[in-house]
């Protein structure tokens, strides 16, 4: 883990920033960056991206014998790893304190929290059970990792299906995603992890971008540090399933009631959103549309980091305030060649309608079992 | 045996000869000396066409020799008097330069010049112009 | 071999990209080959402890990360192959004492996976601003029973395919940079993958300039 | 593939004009260009430019700096070393800042700079076989623009940003110089400087740079209006 440096007018301004009222990027306290989760196409793969911070999450299961003092229960595993990707001060394959505390929180808030139904993963008491695992990789670090990363295992984990199971007898049948319509794993609640950043102990700020996180953390010259990361483990019933300090001591408790307030909305809006992705997502699939990752690559990320989502912004500056007939022209020329048409030299478009024979449930005619598995 | 490529300064060999020149008549031969030493040890590599060969092209790593940028450090409207006294005496070169008030457009004083210089040919009694010269301080 | 190859009837999948992609990365790319989808982040040069660093050039790293976890021989391989490709094409020289290091992830796997990650390494190497000998594409073809050859098979032609061909090629004079393969073909079916290969990457260079131009026109 | 002035180049071309322009007279080849034994080969992505007195360059998108002599960077001092500073520059090493090269430094009177600070300096040894120097004074021995810089705020963009806005045409700066006092420092190293009077117009200016990036000029010139009418209109 190499030395990220952090200058003594950066945590001085910023410091000066939050105390006035304002924030870097223009954000008030208690509101959080854009939201996008983006599916794969696979069942259980999904990007969650947070403003910038990006998190890949992977749902995949396998048959494993049950543990001896849980047989008729199958068995969750969190996996969270952050390469070199993240950002360039990770070295790779190496387990920084920074991995142990997001794999913990996950744990506590996804396994401890018995929000999956663990006994509906059985197959043979004693001998079979479904094994799930979650691997969460960190695609770009720009703060609020605990954040990105517990969306990322929810979406992931309630989009995910795993394949039918048909026991006759002492044999046991494992059907391919195309024979059977694959079982969407039970989620009795959808616990979600927010973050606070605490800056000299009576400021709340939600959704802590990474210098803010930095600053907060870091121990300022005029004694100790009295700054610090709150976590907040909550699903939609407004139930409290994880509560985590990281960094200076608490002591007036209203601060943790206010947290708790704002986690309690912020949580019902992230479920929405997390229910209604996968709901459009399987809507799309029905229709047969081949949804990909490729969707997520589009020319206006770079436009959009030009104007919306500056890491130093105004309060109210607002990008269409620039005569609106420049935005016209920019966006214009974009859709005349939305792709680089001279490469289509295939001539089925990913996106059109004509589907090329695909694994996965659409196509039922000509397959046998043998020959299709995943 | 290539001369030296770059023309030193040689002392006549008479002053060499003096006694109080005795030093430096040494030192001069041990530098000699360890010149074409050096040159014999390497000379199956280096030719001399790489000994005289000066490249032309000079690469340069920085895009500040490229690109005529200002100055990175600025200030404006008094936020700070030092920098901004700095500002000033750096740009008012171009500034005069650039728009200074001529009250004689370009154009009229080309003209005259071409009347002057024709004029001063013909007449070729220079006394009446060194007076404007004599004016200026 | 100069056997005449007129380039129109190559099937090239269709290649979306975008650059700047991670914000944290010094040059980072996502590129969609098809449905294939690969996302790739370039850092350095960056300082690495005293008993890896090499006085001479700079020290390569490359991280395959496949989208499950379990990493297996399969990713230390295809991080070997792209490490070898990359370590001709950057200027390592030109950085000594220091390290690079490319990480790679795979987002969708619908075939060709590793001709995806080798064009979105050189794509992301672009975006890095480290200087390179020059720009390397990578074609895959397949052999399929009746001996022809398939340019970019999709999955079940891959599959059904009696041979893989992967060939990357370098844009300075179309040199073969690597080769490998998979599966048994003849001499002769080797020589003309080889050929359309090397004439197909011709439109893989051409997509890089596009690229590259869309973004150097706005900045 | 060969590549002329102005086109879009990418690693591997060669440009013809430069090698016979190279024959009779000095070329200077600027970042991004290499010299080798047959032609000059283009080493970065970008659009290739030249400029009067022969000197070409390939103007890429970076945002890691690789130090070069003569260049003024924004750094943060790291580590305090017996008579260095270690300064960070976002170059693959600390860059050493000799206690010294301050104006009036004396074995005794040290200069007053602490850990964290921010310093503004001219990098005056850069090769890639040694570690990179910096120095605060020009050979005069006099600061000049250079010296420790007091709070304010420092953040990070690309280089090219840099060069958008040190370039004379550039309208940023134009359209923000009378519309409220601040002051700026931008390092080549992509790391800019900004110091105002009240924090949101430290935090406009700002916005104001990052925004600048991917916009053509009059659209710069309309943002800074735009910006100006709303830190105007906010009394707050």
């Amino acid at each position: 883990m190499r030395e990220v440096y952090l200058s003594n007018c950066e945590k001085g301004f910023l410091q000066k920033v939050i105390s006035e009222g304002h924030r870097l990027d223009g954000r008030n306290y208690n509101e959080s960056r854009k939201l996008e989760i983006s599916f794969g196409s696979e069942y259980g793969s999904c990007i969650v991206s947070l403003g910038e911070t990006k998190v890949l999450a992977q749902v995949s299961c396998e048959v494993v014998q049950p543990k001896q003092i849980r047989p008729n229960e199958g068995i969750l595993y969190i996996n969270v790893e952050i390469s070199p990707m993240a950002a360039p001060q990770f070295e790779a394959n190496r387990q920084t304190d920074l991995t142990v505390y997001l794999n913990r929180l996950l744990e506590k808030c996804y396994k401890d929290s018995k929000c999956i139904d663990l006994e509906s993963l059985c197959i043979v008491v004693e001998e079979k059970v479904w094994s799930l695992r979650v691997d969460i990789k960190v695609l770009n670090h720009e703060g609020n990792l605990i954040e990105c990363a517990s969306i990322a295992t929810l979406a992931s984990l309630a989009h995910f299906k795993r394949p039918d199971v048909t026991r006759s007898g002492d044999k046991v049948i494992i059907h391919t995603l195309i024979e059977k319509d694959p079982i969407p794993t039970v989620l009795y609640h959808y616990p979600v992890c927010i973050a606070f950043a605490i800056f000299s102990n009576d400021i709340l700020v939600s959704d802590p971008s990474f210098i803010e996180e930095s600053v907060c953390t870091s121990s300022s010259e005029e004694g100790g540090n009295k700054g610090g990361i709150l976590v907040v483990g909550m699903n939609q019933y407004k139930e409290l399933c994880l509560l985590d300090l990281m960094g200076a001591a608490i002591y007036n408790s209203n601060l943790v009631h206010k947290a708790l307030i704002n986690a309690a909305d912020r949580c019902k809006e992230i479920v929405d959103l997390v229910k209604k992705s996968i709901v459009n997502n399987d809507t799309l699939r029905q229709k047969r549309v081949k949804k990909n990752f490729s969707d997520i690559i589009t020319t206006e990320h770079m436009l959009s980091l030009s104007k919306r989502d500056l890491s130093i912004c105004l309060k109210n500056y607002n990008v269409d305030d620039i005569e609106m007939s420049q935005d016209e022209e920019m966006e214009d020329d974009e859709d005349q060649n939305p792709e680089p048409s001279k490469y289509d030299v295939v001539p089925s478009l990913p996106q059109t309608a004509e589907i090329i024979a695909q694994k996965g449930a659409s196509s039922w005619i000509e397959i046998s079992s043998g020959s299709e598995e995943d | 045996m290539a001369g030296l490529s770059r023309k030193k300064l040689q002392l006549p060999k008479s002053v060499l000869e003096m006694k109080f020149m005795k030093r430096t008549k040494e030192r001069i031969e041990k530098e000699l000396e360890n010149i074409h030493g050096h040159e014999g040890l390497y000379s199956n590599i280096i030719t001399n066409e790489m000994r005289t060969a000066t490249g032309n092209y000079i690469p340069e790593a920085s895009f500040i020799y490229c690109e005529n940028l200002i100055d990175g450090r600025l200030s404006f409207k008094g936020m700070n008097p030092e920098i901004e006294r700095l500002m000033d005496l750096e740009t008012p070169k171009e500034e005069e330069s650039g728009e200074m008030q001529k009250d004689v457009s370009d154009e009229v004083l080309v003209k005259n010049m071409n009347k002057f210089k024709t004029r001063k040919r013909q007449s070729l009694t220079p006394s009446k112009y060194n007076v404007p010269s004599k004016k200026k301080k | 071999m100069g056997v005449e190859i007129d380039t129109k009837e190559f099937k090239l999948k269709p290649m979306k990209c975008e650059f700047n992609f991670l914000s944290k990365s010094d040059g980072s790319a996502i590129l969609s080959q098809g449905e294939t989808v690969t996302l790739v982040s370039v850092n350095g040069p960056l300082d690495i402890k005293m008993q890896s660093q090499s006085i001479e050039k700079s020290t390569l790293e490359v991280l395959f990360c496949t989208k499950g976890g379990k990493p297996s021989v399969a990713d230390r391989y295809k991080e070997s192959i792209i490490r070898q490709t990359c370590e001709t094409a950057i200027l390592g020289s030109l950085y000594p004492r220091s390290g690079i290091t490319v990480t790679i992830q795979e987002l969708e796997d619908y075939g060709g996976l590793l001709s995806c990650a080798l064009n979105c390494t050189c794509l992301a190497l672009l975006n890095s601003g480290l200087a390179m000998r020059f720009v390397f594409a990578a074609i895959s073809c397949a052999v399929d029973e009746s001996g022809n050859i398939v340019l970019e098979p999709t999955q079940e032609q891959a599959t059904s395919a009696r041979a893989l061909l992967n060939f990357v090629f370098e844009s300075r004079n179309k040199d073969l940079l690597t080769g490998f393969s998979e599966g048994s073909y003849s001499e002769s079916a080797y020589e003309e993958a080889l050929e359309r290969c090397r004439a197909a990457s011709d439109l893989v260079f051409t997509f890089y300039r596009d690229i590259i131009s869309k973004y150097s026109n706005v900045i | 593939m060969k590549a002329s002035v102005g086109d879009v180049v990418l690693p591997g071309d060669y440009c013809e004009e430069i090698s016979a322009v190279g024959e009779k007279a000095k070329v200077i080849i600027g970042p991004g260009l290499q010299k080798e034994i047959d032609h000059v080969y283009v080493t970065k992505a970008g659009i290739l430019k030249k400029r009067n007195p022969n000197t070409y360059w390939v103007d890429n998108y970076q945002k890691r700096y690789i130090p070069a002599r003569g260049e003024n960077v924004i750094g943060v001092v790291v580590q305090k070393a017996g008579d260095i500073f270690r300064v960070d520059v976002g170059s693959s090493t600390t860059a050493a800042l000799s206690y010294l090269s301050f104006e009036g430094a004396t074995k005794k009177n040290k200069p007053d700079v602490q850990i964290g600070d921010v310093v503004y300096a001219k990098m005056l040894v850069a090769s890639k076989d040694m570690e990179p120097e910096l120095v605060c004074v020009d050979s005069h021995g006099k600061k000049g623009r250079m010296g420790v810089l007091s709070d304010g705020f420092v953040f990070k963009c690309s280089l090219n940003l840099i060069r958008k806005i040190l370039n004379p045409h550039c309208p940023l700066l134009e359209s923000l110089k009378n519309e409220w006092p601040f002051e700026l420092a931008a390092g080549m190293n992509g790391r800019i400087w900004i110091k105002a009077n009240t924090m949101r117009e430290t935090i406009a200016l700002g916005n104001a740079i990052l925004g600048a990036e991917y916009l053509s000029d009059e659209e710069i010139k309309s943002m800074c209006t735009n910006i100006a009418t709303i830190l105007a209109g906010h009394v707050s």
